[in-house]
């Protein structure tokens, strides 16, 4: 995100007199539209697509009725207070204040920096609460109650989401260390990773896990959810840059680069590793070499996107392949194994790889050309989210359990399926 | 040379087989049906309204066994399909005249 | 749609010499572009999918079919002549003339007032068409001749859509009333569901219907298909304002918001009734939502599109659930149901939401503060297209059921499908 | 392409001090940005589903997965070498030289001469090279090696892509011959669909071919490929202006209504040559009428495009239902058939309705009005396409095929189906 | 005991379940299967070449009864599936040997 | 009356139903069954992990024919079904001891 920037350049700009009114730019809010849209197809199409063709086909619409339904609530959410939490003014560095809820106090006409209009950022940044919430699903997909999800969905934006993002980006405590993340690698990424894993844990695991062979419904769904997740993953980095610019199309390149590159690494490590290529691993690949490039996408070169991408499908592969066998939590659709750990990748290799000259103003690489102090400012930004996010999705999720009565569906109803249990439907009658 | 028919619950499919191994029957034939008998059917909605799903999945296995065999089978398969809730389906017996191994030509008992 | 406000804005500008020579912006410009390109793929991938997955497996290819040619078709009349009808010079305040068939005497470089291609708005418009006459499809789907379907659309778009466009947006009877129609609430949703409902009743009902149980063949397509239409429904509404400005930027917000406030009361409505939440609830919640806020888009705020949203759900619920078995007319797959229903408490909702502020220059609202002006305004828009939908659809639909021998297939085509029958093909080979 | 436009106009302004910096252009930067995330989809979304829906279920996956490898693998060699060969300093007029290998030398900065970023000008032929090889695909489904094809599509980018794009578009001998050819209907359709053919022939039939019903998985997921298809032509034609302008506009219409025109033109084909419309014809109909829209869609007026849309339609048709059946080649999914013949009529109905006033500078017809002369020039460049892809193919894929142990499967494994043998995996579990 | 098994036209099914339950007859296993017979299968169509659907989509019903249900089944099930037109199908009746329910364990006539 | 059930390869459908056909055996009922016996299944991977397809898809033919065309029937399916590697099925014989024709009535070996 170039928010830091941005506040950056406004203050430069303070001493001009025109400087508090932003001309629209019809340029820049034709770009952040689109980019708007193509961060929401990311969840109710890509996501939910990508889960679904994993899950088995009794509980395929239970699979995409959470994504579905994330999207929805979290867009609510975020309009009438969560946009509010993340980017009013803040409260003790954690927290906004509550003073924008319903968009109270914000103008239609009112412009960002770039000249687009303050509508279209709270449309933007709420695609990201949609998304982030939404990816933490995988996790926990055919077990997990439908009431519990939507509260926790409710809660999780609010109390974990909300303040993360202030943190970061709001004008909270880390939002002066100077951390580099482009686009959102810990906010969304390796936060929403971890958010599952941490439920997928507290839930429990599957019956049968490990033991019977658990069929994905279509890997042909995952496939064109993985296409419509790289396809709407320009707008998500690239329209991070809040402007139709030469950083925007910096980022759109590299993203589009490193998530070739790992979706090729992934294939090698299948065919090393496996002798068979799948294409669950190459959609799967491409995922976690975006994942990787997130936070990366307007600081680096071509040299550092493809050692990024690459480096998301290989940390990625051994989050699936390795990391889960080793302490067999039932992380179902890998939203820990790909999205925390190509993220964590990811976030780690920006303070590697980002250039001098791209790097924000603020950070230490920029302004003193001090990478070993970026890779400190990159961990402490890595440590506090993971920290909190395991905390309060802990207790978010213990609250939404209790709400709802348990947050796990009875064995029968998981043997029969979710679909016809919870939803009365079916996936297919063909 | 019997054949057993036996219609059970498609969870069970793995406990029956793995019964049926462990008694030395290891070929075996198995199918998707549907059934209709005394275990109700979840319903399916639609736009509201409430279809009852007459006919439950169930699977059919079928195997060919030499006479002596044909009550472990009956006993592999009951051990393995019970739960003993309705629905535990049924095991049909009956004659077979002759037996055929496509690949070698083989007749009756040493075919099967 | 801002049309009239365009025209407004162009007689203000008529006093200066530079007014009549609008120059190109490249920002406008890209953004309707990218508008009429999210509105196209509205029709044939996202009403396609929403309808699809609905039929039964057997008639899954014929609904898609419906569909796709509905676009291809209205698109090629569009050009020849329904452009020029809807759009050339005003004749009895009807419908215009048909002095710009195959676009003639428009040049590909002239602009409209904000600076982009006519070319665009043509272009733009068509999609309007074309989604229009494909909504009305999923009344009849499943038992409709498909030749029938093909002069339908033909005269359909020739006779009932260019004249209605005409006399709300082109210069007709309507334009001058000072309606308030932000993106086509009642030229497309209310004039498609409502086409749709007279032909259903006029071919009939279904073998079988309220009898045998229809599955959907799978939710999952319909699933994608609602994410695609959200999608595409940016550029509908936010791209009605015909320009990347602060009022697409909050048109585009306000979709967003309302379509999401709506898929949320679907599920809780689903949920209260019969306990079960459905995905084809949620999906149909969020179309209502949209159809709802589309006339709505760029007039209201949070509370406004809120409200809106929600009452497209619950008014669209009624629809589907209540009306229908009430009257028993077999509205397949609802598009009365949703698109008319909902579309009416959107043009209602608009007279009672709109804010004084962004209402459209020459509404009573705006010019007066007049809200009850402006709702009786709303009603008599309404009230016409009302009229004159269900007359001629009438009218268009014998015509085209004579010209091809009645408009309904034999009962053995209906019970085998029609997909193979008509089309010699079969939807799935598993 | 209107590079040869840009270089022209760049000339032009070479006499004036500021024409060596552009200044950057948001609309143009957003537009094509946006038009590259279009052309992005088209290939692991549209191509990935227009050609699975046609393979028989067992070799769905496989399928998919070369043409998302495709995507990715050219995606990588683009960047690291492909773009400096097609657009490097110009070799012999053959090919570019080495030079910006990595993009070395081309800062993120660069603008090119619209005001747009030099980086989103890679990105975009980026996704035409990948579109290219992937189109090959269509002809040599379920039965080539996956390893073979992974070589196959590294040198045929480096090999035959690279130069001719080098040849038509990067200053190389046919660059300054005048041929017409607006958004790669030459360069992308012929070149893929003709290297499809070549391909097929050398690897030999299917198993069964013309004898057993090898009956589509599913048309749904073929229109549903279409539909995605022409959406994002919108963005290869209209993009291929390189700015969001009138031409881009008049592009943008004409592509959409040639699309139409063929659709309904396939539709009526199937109609009276079998009595039955499919519904694979008509989206076979539509792809058929943008491949040959391509080289014309910023050149022709209605008539022309109408002309050419249903000629696509004609010509393809007559590609896939009476060449193959004459020659009886195995060009599976008729890459060939519909990609080459349509284009070839493309490229050549472009010389007959090109306009003289949108025609580039510098071609016979806009310097002289020679419409016999531009007739010649593109024959020409359709005939060096042919003879050097046929040439460069075969050797290329013969390579490929000695490199990875032969380049068909066993029959073994083209009986049980490419999925399970080739990838471990299974298209559908439903 | 004897096996009552029909091929049967697909759309027919609910009219024979319900022939099938007047007659008390409740528990049948149904499945999907092809037939290929003296009734011609509709052709499809796939670029232009039209492939004849070889074997038509039949369903198979299966219910073993007592020995004096026999008729009743056979008169319910022919009442139930004729439409009088090629195709209609037919009824093999074989011998059954033995019964199990598997829930309770019960054997022969008891256990149907 | 006998019905032929035989279990075979599914991509030698084709072969064994013109085998037949030559027998002048022309009615046939087709299945998809799955079939657990000496031949190995392949292998499907996820994440990895790799899962033997214990079950082989395999095609089952019945036949119902009069007695003095079994032999007949049995030769044309192992002339059409073998391949001579393991896996090529097996071919079961049993009594049918009554055949009913729905559309005409028709009874016993008239209705064949
Ligand atoms: N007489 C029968 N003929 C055919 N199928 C039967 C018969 N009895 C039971 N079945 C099959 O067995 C299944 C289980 O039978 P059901 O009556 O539900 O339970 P239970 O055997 O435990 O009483 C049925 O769904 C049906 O498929
Ligand atoms: N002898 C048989 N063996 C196995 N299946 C048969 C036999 N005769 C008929 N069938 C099944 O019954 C179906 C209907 O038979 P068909 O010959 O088409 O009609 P009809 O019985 O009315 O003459 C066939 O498709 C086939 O599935
Ligand atoms: N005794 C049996 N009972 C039921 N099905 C059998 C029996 N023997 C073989 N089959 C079926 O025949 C198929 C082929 O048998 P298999 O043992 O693999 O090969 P082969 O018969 O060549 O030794 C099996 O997959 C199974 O479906």
């Amino acid at each position: 995100m170039m928010l830091f920037k941005l506040v950056m350049s406004s203050l430069a700009f303070a001493s001009l007199a025109f400087a508090d009114t932003p001309k629209l730019d019809s340029g820049n809010t034709s770009w952040m539209m689109m980019a708007t849209a193509l961060v929401m197809i990311m969840t109710p199409a890509g996501l939910a697509l990508f889960y679904a063709g994993m899950t088995r086909a009794k509980n395929v619409l239970n699979t995409v009725m959470m994504v579905f339904s994330a999207y929805a609530l979290a867009t609510i959410v975020w309009v009438l207070w969560g946009y509010s939490l993340a980017f009013g003014n803040d409260v003790l560095g954690l927290i906004g204040n509550l003073k924008h809820m319903f968009l109270n106090g914000i103008s239609y006409s009112n412009l960002e920096s770039n000249g687009y209009p303050s509508y279209v950022f709270i449309a933007f940044q709420g695609t990201f609460a949609a998304i982030t919430v939404a990816i933490a699903s995988g996790s926990i997909i055919e077990r997990t109650k439908f009431s519990t999800w939507l509260a926790f969905v409710v809660l999780w934006v609010t109390l974990v989401y909300a303040p993360i993002a202030h943190m970061v980006w709001g004008g909270g405590f880390l939002f002066n260390a100077g951390a580099l993340d482009f686009a959102g690698g810990t906010v969304v990424h390796m936060n929403g990773g971890l958010a599952g894993l941490v439920a997928a844990i507290m839930i429990g695991k599957r019956k049968g896990f490990m033991k019977t062979a658990m069929m994905p419904s279509s890997i042909v769904l995952t496939a064109l959810g993985a296409a419509l997740l790289w396809f709407g993953w320009f707008g998500f980095n690239a329209g991070s840059e809040f402007a139709a610019d030469s950083i925007a199309g910096s980022a759109f390149l590299m993203t589009n680069f490193a998530a070739a590159a790992a979706a090729v690494t992934w294939i090698i490590l299948d065919y090393f590793k496996y002798g068979k290529p799948t294409l669950l691993g190459a959609a799967s690949g491409a995922v976690a070499g975006l994942v990787a490039i997130t936070p990366a996408a307007g600081f680096v070169d071509v040299v550092g996107a493809l050692i990024i991408g690459m480096g998301g499908s290989l940390f990625g592969f051994w989050g699936v392949t390795g990391l889960k066998k080793l302490f067999k939590y039932d992380d179902s659709l890998d939203a820990f194994g790909v999205h925390f750990i190509a993220g964590l990748w990811g976030a780690l290799a920006t303070g590697l790889f980002a250039l001098k000259d791209l790097a924000w103003a603020g950070s230490p690489l920029h302004d003193k050309g001090d990478r070993i102090g970026q890779m400190v400012v990159q961990l402490e930004s890595v440590a506090v989210t993971v920290v909190f996010t395991v905390v309060m999705t802990a207790v978010v999720l213990k609250i939404a359990s209790i709400i709802t009565g348990g947050a796990r569906v009875s064995e029968e109803e998981e043997v029969e399926g979710l679909d016809s249990t919870i939803h009365g439907e079916e996936g297919f009658h063909l | 040379m019997k054949k057993i028919e036996a219609i059970i619950k498609p969870f069970k499919l793995d406990d029956v087989k793995d019964a049926l191994m462990e008694a030395d029957i290891s070929r075996i034939t198995v199918s998707e049906v549907k059934g209709h008998g005394r275990q109700q059917g979840h319903s399916e909605l639609y736009r509201g309204n409430e279809y009852v799903v007459e006919y439950l999945p169930k699977i059919k296995i079928e195997v060919v066994v030499n006479d002596d065999f044909v009550e472990k089978a009956i006993e592999a398969i009951t051990n393995g399909a019970k739960t003993g809730k309705i629905g535990d389906g049924k095991i049909f017996v009956s004659p077979i005249e002759d037996v055929v191994r496509i690949r070698t030509g083989e007749r009756g008992n040493d075919a099967i």
